[in-house]
């Protein structure tokens, strides 16, 4: 399962691209598993986005899907 | 109407699009320019790195500027212009520019614009001093906790 | 800083005077253009007249900006152009502009500017129709009875 | 005492400089002079300056004044 990165998630991991073996159902189970891959992102307030629209962490995923991953927005 | 770029923008240039897009009903137009701040002398701020989620970012944009078309019905026409890139101070972010029939509708659906777009639309913000420290910045405004899927 | 005038104002033009007047603080700049509408098709508006009290007019403003100022401490600098005179539909009548450092107090000063204008600054509208008739606007707002000496 | 007329009160008493004989003690005996001498003007609600500054009707004045009458500004 094919994971998107941004900002300071990406340069706290070091990639913009993640791998996860499937099954992986929710936006939580994702989660889950990215923080123990990455333990130096803990203080980081994560949020989802389902093929580029924002998704609650109770929200079901697909492999076929673009999940994304990335902090609190900060634009403007 | 929307646009995400690493190029300048000219505000002449926008304000004459909201002024000649269906000029008969148009009363008045409010716009709003972002700048990079030049605390230089205390923050030794070098340059902003503004990154975007491509893709997602036109998509929450397009999403903003429909929501305030349903909600303000006296709106003509909304130009939104983000840079992304390297910015360096006193230049410019961020324009939105509303034109509408009256000057209250103006104001409320450029200043709901700008103030959305901080808050949802995928745009993070990183300065870069003088002395080489890069710092992200961690919130615009209160993190919002919960985004319904 | 203030003008009130005849001929047309460039936008462009105020918005490089805001934003590059003492630019170290400033983070965003707000500006609010009122056009003359044009409902030619049912109202037959041939040209707006706006008449002002000289002197006074000056006055006023000059008293709004020292308010300004004085309320919004984070405002930087304020431009406001009012053209007096024969206004042809889709003219440009009145340009507010404030920077400052924050957005918030930007639009705040902004609003509360074009607002107090249109309640105390004295000017006044007359509508010349293209039958030749004409339409003095008898208020832009709720008239206030009381003022203090 | 000079007073002075704008807009729709210029155009309905046909003046832009009016002269009342003295004496006039405020701005309230002012106004009644002048509604007395244009009775077509009875619609119009009516403000003051003194000296280039807003002045209540209670307002006492002077000869020496800049006097303005105007009704309901409408600018912006």
């Amino acid at each position: 399962m094919k994971v998107l990165y941004f900002a300071r998630l990406k340069e706290l991991t070091g990639c913009e691209e993640d791998h996860f073996d499937p099954p992986i159902h929710s936006i939580a189970e994702l989660i889950a598993q990215v923080r123990r891959r990455y333990p130096q992102i803990s203080t980081l307030n994560l949020f989802a986005a389902v093929n580029q629209t924002y998704a609650a962490h109770t929200c079901l995923i697909q492999v076929t899907d673009e999940i994304a991953l990335f902090p609190q927005v900060t634009g403007g | 109407m929307i646009s995400v770029q690493t190029q300048d923008f000219s505000v002449a240039e926008i304000y004459d699009k909201l002024r000649h897009a269906n000029p008969g009903p148009i009363g008045a137009i409010a716009l709003f320019v972002g700048l990079v701040r030049d605390f230089s002398h205390t923050l030794q701020l070098a340059s902003l790195h503004i990154e975007c989620y491509p893709g997602m970012v036109e998509r929450e944009l397009q999403r903003l500027v429909a929501q305030v078309q349903q909600q303000f019905s006296d709106v003509q026409q909304i130009e939104i212009i983000h840079r992304i890139g390297e910015l360096l101070p006193q230049e410019q972010i961020v324009l939105v520019g509303v034109s509408a029939t009256h000057r209250a509708e103006a104001f409320a659906a450029c200043e709901f614009l700008i103030d959305q777009l901080k808050t949802t639309v995928p745009l993070w913000k990183k300065e870069i001093r003088a002395d080489g420290n890069e710092y992200w910045i961690e919130h615009n405004t209160p993190a919002r906790e919960q985004i319904v899927c």
